[in-house]
């Protein structure tokens, strides 16, 4: 018999240092055009998702609602300047790991509990669950849980945009994982041939579940723009004011030109990939190293060392969040299943259609 | 009315609806300055512009999809497949996020948009070139299918196709594209749902869509020389499907023989069979029987193609059984 | 003979395997390091090495496609999929390379290999992760379908499908891994298209596999406390199929229920529906009904999901309409 | 309403210069380790090629066989440089404009004919017509018609030989519309990651069908290796001796070292996509310039030109072949169609499969 090759085909075996953060920027927040009195409710938007979540996956623990959570806790400045940068009616679209990026946009606590809980008063009416949050409204388009397949969407978005000539970009985030995908590739040919006016933004925590982003993907992300002549570039997604510096400078120049860009955001999930990852794939070291450049901490220490805010402000922030989140639970709880006939609801547009069995 | 090629009365119904509807759009391989692969959407670039008529890389889940998320965000994409066999490589788009998202959105997005090409054999092309899709399509919620067999069909259920709000596979054929038909010149609609009875008798009913139609009016005809008179129904929408019609004619005919090119396992013919037994089996005078291609994928070969696809034969052969004329 | 899990019988079909063929290698989505999303391939890696238990990134298309390649060059690679909603991405592999090369060389090719991993609903993931694939599997000529219910039959199956030198689609269920039945230690195997008798009763013949098989049994207990006695029979394969032992059945019952948890249109319970009703049309003394899914997504509220997914009850109401007993 | 973009999607509209061609190689036949003694026969193998296409153009323009039938007229300088080079036990992989490589591989013309003629002694049993040609036992693997599909395959070929350890190497082809498929991407991330000995060649011949590459593919094709770390680089398919100059050096790369390679051959077809196509999208001149780079009358004259080979010679290599792909000619038609029993051979191994209808 032939000789064996000896080794295998996936790089292996160590646990890897998942990835490496740039330089934050040392840019202040008056450099950033930030006042004063918006980093309070930066600071409220960024512990809203964090507090929400702890408390969701309590409510999951404890049994109230089933299916897949997947926490965003950690990854929350790069939700938070998004929607401090782009206007108000350009258009979202994520993947599953969504909750934090719904609230961010403004859907309100209640209709994301109450989501997470099926209930009818969820921002999906209970259709979709934490993976699916959807809420056009406020031009946030969901929640997508077949990884890199929402990637096509996000473009389709923006080439309704320039069709319209409305003058509305969109933002299209996704994990690391789906950066290998061949739905991406494809996408940005397209987005690139025909000019549309879209920022991919990969938040690249380091992990597809349990695999490091090196043992899945070659090459560094970033780069898989260039083939295409797609701008692109890296951002510290830890750090709030670095992600507005990189962001900002993005959004015009996509509104501008009409073309895409990819930007590759380095940031990293403190907890499993769900509930249910005990997360060996990855040292403590590692973790811990990163919860010390928490987002929310850091711009907490930001404002204390420059004396925008008081312990007490912040305090009064944090027990308003937290009174809020607990209210969501009771308005998740109180509210009721959908109707029996919401099953054949939302299928078709059409009203009568003669479902058969 | 005139008389008019089927790929002339597709094009008829884009292009009416496309000057009626700035939103909708269309997009595809070649469907702008090549005027199409089988010539569809001849001279549409040239009314409609670089804007509205786009030519597509081969990709068929990069353009499905951002079709889809265009429809979503105003616009009313047609997105053309040079057929229906390329589309499987884009099916995850059409199956997961058109067909579902409104129902995981809980109803706050909408695809209304057109999945339009050839589908099914058209020839000598080989296994993967010569699949008729309707029967998977079909099996999907969230989606409409539509197959006519005739350019009148064709026109009118494109126009009820395009401006629906849901996502519809609109499938079409190479091989009916030259056929030609008598086609009013007034707007006209044809519904999703609704059969049509085109030719009249009491002894069987056979049910027959897109090409397969025609092998069934062949195969009626030659039955009527031997006095058997059959019904034929195109049912032109697969999903939702007129099963009352189907039911209706067999509480006549108490027989019934169904012809479908797919694939027979878990196909339509097996739906529509087994509804029928379920729905009429007091009324039935002999099994359902389906006359389908064989369980093996598309041979090259002339002989092995000819053997391969159904013909009149099979059917009067099917009509026979039912009517235990042989 | 020991007690074991359904999860632990697969793998325990794949490691044996492995040790005896070199040939054999596992790839998927956290199959090696994470030890298997679903720890169904735990501890492969530790004894196979990273040369024959390999992670794959998230690349359905690619992985499906670079396995079908080397299954043609002499290898016989076992694909998971984290889960069988995930395969649409890559189907094109599966629908056209893998099912019709061989076909297409005039059988100078071969594809021996098995892809697998859950099919069909696990709780309240949301309409894309919840469907059952096995009708859409099994409408394609080329491919061979196994879908087990209980870990004896899980081990017996997957070996004979990793042997076969066809490809073969093995689909289980997030929501039976932990089912525990007695194995065997001694080696034995389940041959393709032979379904099981696993209760015998004279009155009805309910057919329902995999997840609905034990739906099914509840039903069955409950019947028989009204003197109703089923017969159930799990056809353990899908493709090919064993109409034989259902035909049989129905001769001695007359009448027949089939739960099925894929999509109802063109599924596989019409597809058996529509056979029975062909081949013992003469022995049903009652339609043949079906119990699925409605035709619409699944929800994600837990209310829906439950109104969603077929239990005893609706098997329960179809026997009684069956034997006309309501 | 808002103003309306004006400008369309994909770069269009007039005519492109589809390709253009590197400089050949200043290598001569014996720089590249070429004997004098085997370029009568390497110009046999393209005339055969070329002398084959056009009698089978002539039997489908008479009807003599069904299907779609595309030519590789002009690019036979690629197949008979890959067979040159390659070793007899490398894997071959195409897609369905393959009638050059599976001749070049040394699939005899009457097995070729035989299958366009749908004849059971064909190189597939009749069973996959033009696009469909196989010959496993000279490890030619087809003949692949869904655009971009079989570039996993052809991975999945290398996947095999690295693991058997049996020191082959795969070569997959695909046209620039390939390069527009996910599965290329999916595929060189895998090829990279894991380290597979593949080839993967682009052959540009300038349009995808009618559509020219710069109107489907953003950027240079051959970056598309670039963002997974993958080598690539260029060559001129027009010149056989360029050819044979790039491809071994990277044949010996890829055998030493089992990384995967992206080779984009600039290459040209004279004739339409396929029997049916017009080919209004290019230029008369656009043509005749490519047709002046003749592949096989370049070779032809480089012989002439250096003597190593006279006028006589090339005549009886070309009456010889000529009579060659008559007698193909007379075999297609003279061989029997397949019994129809096969229409259920080569569906499964399995012999007594239950086929139910
Ligand atoms: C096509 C597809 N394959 C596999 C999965 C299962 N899956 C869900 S999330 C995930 C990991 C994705 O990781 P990444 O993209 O990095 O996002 P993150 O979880 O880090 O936010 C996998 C494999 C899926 N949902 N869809
Ligand atoms: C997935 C898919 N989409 C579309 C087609 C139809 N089609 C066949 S060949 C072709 C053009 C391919 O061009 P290219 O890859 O450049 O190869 P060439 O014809 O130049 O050799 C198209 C669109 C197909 N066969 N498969
Ligand atoms: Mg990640
Ligand atoms: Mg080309």
């Amino acid at each position: 018999m032939a000789k064996k090759a000896d080794e295998g085909f996936t790089p292996t075996g160590k646990v890897y240092k998942s990835t490496t953060l740039p330089k934050p920027t040392t840019k202040n927040h008056k450099d950033l055009g930030i006042k004063d009195e918006q980093l309070p409710e930066i600071y409220r938007n960024m512990y809203l998702q964090r507090r929400f979540e702890e408390r969701a996956a309590q409510m999951y623990q404890k049994g109230k609602f089933g299916g897949f959570l997947h926490l965003y806790i950690g990854q929350e400045a790069v939700s938070a300047s998004t929607v401090h940068v782009l206007n108000d009616d350009d258009d979202i679209i994520s993947a599953y790991r969504v909750h934090g990026l719904a609230l961010a946009r403004g859907t309100s606590p209640n209709a994301c509990m109450a989501e997470l809980f099926g209930k009818v008063t969820g921002c999906s009416k209970g259709k979709g669950g934490s993976m699916h949050f959807f809420d056009v409204e406020k031009h946030f388009w969901g929640g997508h849980a077949i990884v890199g397949a929402h990637i096509p969407l996000g473009a389709g978005l923006a080439m309704a945009n320039k069709y319209q000539g409305n003058g509305r970009i969109a933002i299209c985030f996704f994990g690391d994982g789906a950066v290998d995908q061949g739905s991406l590739n494809e996408t940005f040919n397209m987005a690139q041939l025909w000019k549309l006016p879209v920022i991919f933004v990969v938040e690249n925590n380091g992990y597809s579940m349990g695999t490091a982003v090196e043992r899945h993907s070659a090459g560094q992300l970033h780069k898989r723009g260039e083939a295409y002549g797609m701008k692109n570039g890296v951002a510290n997604g830890m750090d709030f004011f670095s992600m507005v510096d990189t962001l900002s400078d993005i959004a015009k120049e996509v509104r501008e030109t009409n073309e895409p860009y990819f930007l590759e955001v380095k940031t990293y999930r403190y907890r499993g990939h769900s509930m249910s990852d005990p997360g060996n794939y990855r040292t403590k070291e590692e973790l811990e190293e990163f919860r010390s450049f928490d987002p929310i901490e850091r711009l907490k220490t930001y404002m204390f060392e420059n004396k925008l805010v008081s312990e007490e402000e912040i305090k009064s922030i944090e027990d308003e969040i937290n009174k809020e989140v607990l209210d969501a639970i009771d308005f998740a709880e109180e509210s009721e299943f959908p109707p029996a006939s919401d099953l054949y609801e939302h299928v078709y547009v059409q009203e009568d259609f003669p479902f058969h069995t | 009315m005139s008389v008019k090629q089927f790929r002339d009365a597709i094009r008829e119904a884009m292009v009416e609806e496309m000057r009626r509807d700035e939103s909708i759009i269309i997009m595809g391989e070649e469907v702008a300055e090549y005027d199409g692969a089988y010539k569809v959407t001849q001279g549409m670039l040239e009314e409609f512009g670089l804007r509205r008529v786009i030519d597509t890389p081969i990709s068929e889940l990069g353009f499905s999809g951002i079709g889809a998320g265009a429809a979503m965000n105003g616009l009313r994409p047609i997105i053309e497949f040079m057929t229906f066999n390329f589309a499987v490589v884009g099916i995850d788009q059409i199956l997961n996020n058109a067909a579902k998202i409104r129902y995981m959105s809980g109803g706050q997005v909408k695809f209304p948009m057109v999945f339009r090409g050839p589908n099914a054999s058209a020839g000598q092309l080989g296994a993967t070139h010569s699949v008729a899709y309707e029967s998977l399509y079909a099996h999907i919620p969230g989606l409409k299918v539509m197959y006519p067999s005739e350019p009148y069909d064709a026109k009118g259920m494109l126009k009820t196709a395009i401006r629906d709000d849901d996502p519809v596979i609109f499938l079409e054929s190479e091989q009916m594209y030259a056929m030609k038909q008598e086609v009013p010149d007034e707007e006209y609609l044809i519904p999703f749902g609704v059969g049509k009875i085109k030719r009249e008798g009491d002894d069987v009913t056979i049910v027959a869509h897109g090409k397969m139609y025609h092998i069934a009016q062949q195969a009626a005809k030659e039955l009527a020389k031997d006095g058997i008179e059959a019904e034929v129904i195109d049912p032109r929408c697969m999903k939702p499907f007129d099963f009352k019609m189907v039911i209706e004619s067999i509480k006549k005919t108490n027989r019934c023989v169904i012809v479908d090119e797919s694939h027979p396992f878990a196909g339509m013919a097996a739906e529509i069979g087994f509804v029928i037994q379920r729905d009429a089996f007091d009324y039935l005078d002999a099994p359902v029987q389906r006359v389908t291609i064989p369980d093996v994928p598309a041979p090259f070969a002339k002989n092995l193609f000819d053997l391969w696809l159904p013909g009149p034969k099979q059917v009067i052969d099917a009509v026979k059984a039912v009517t235990y004329k042989n």
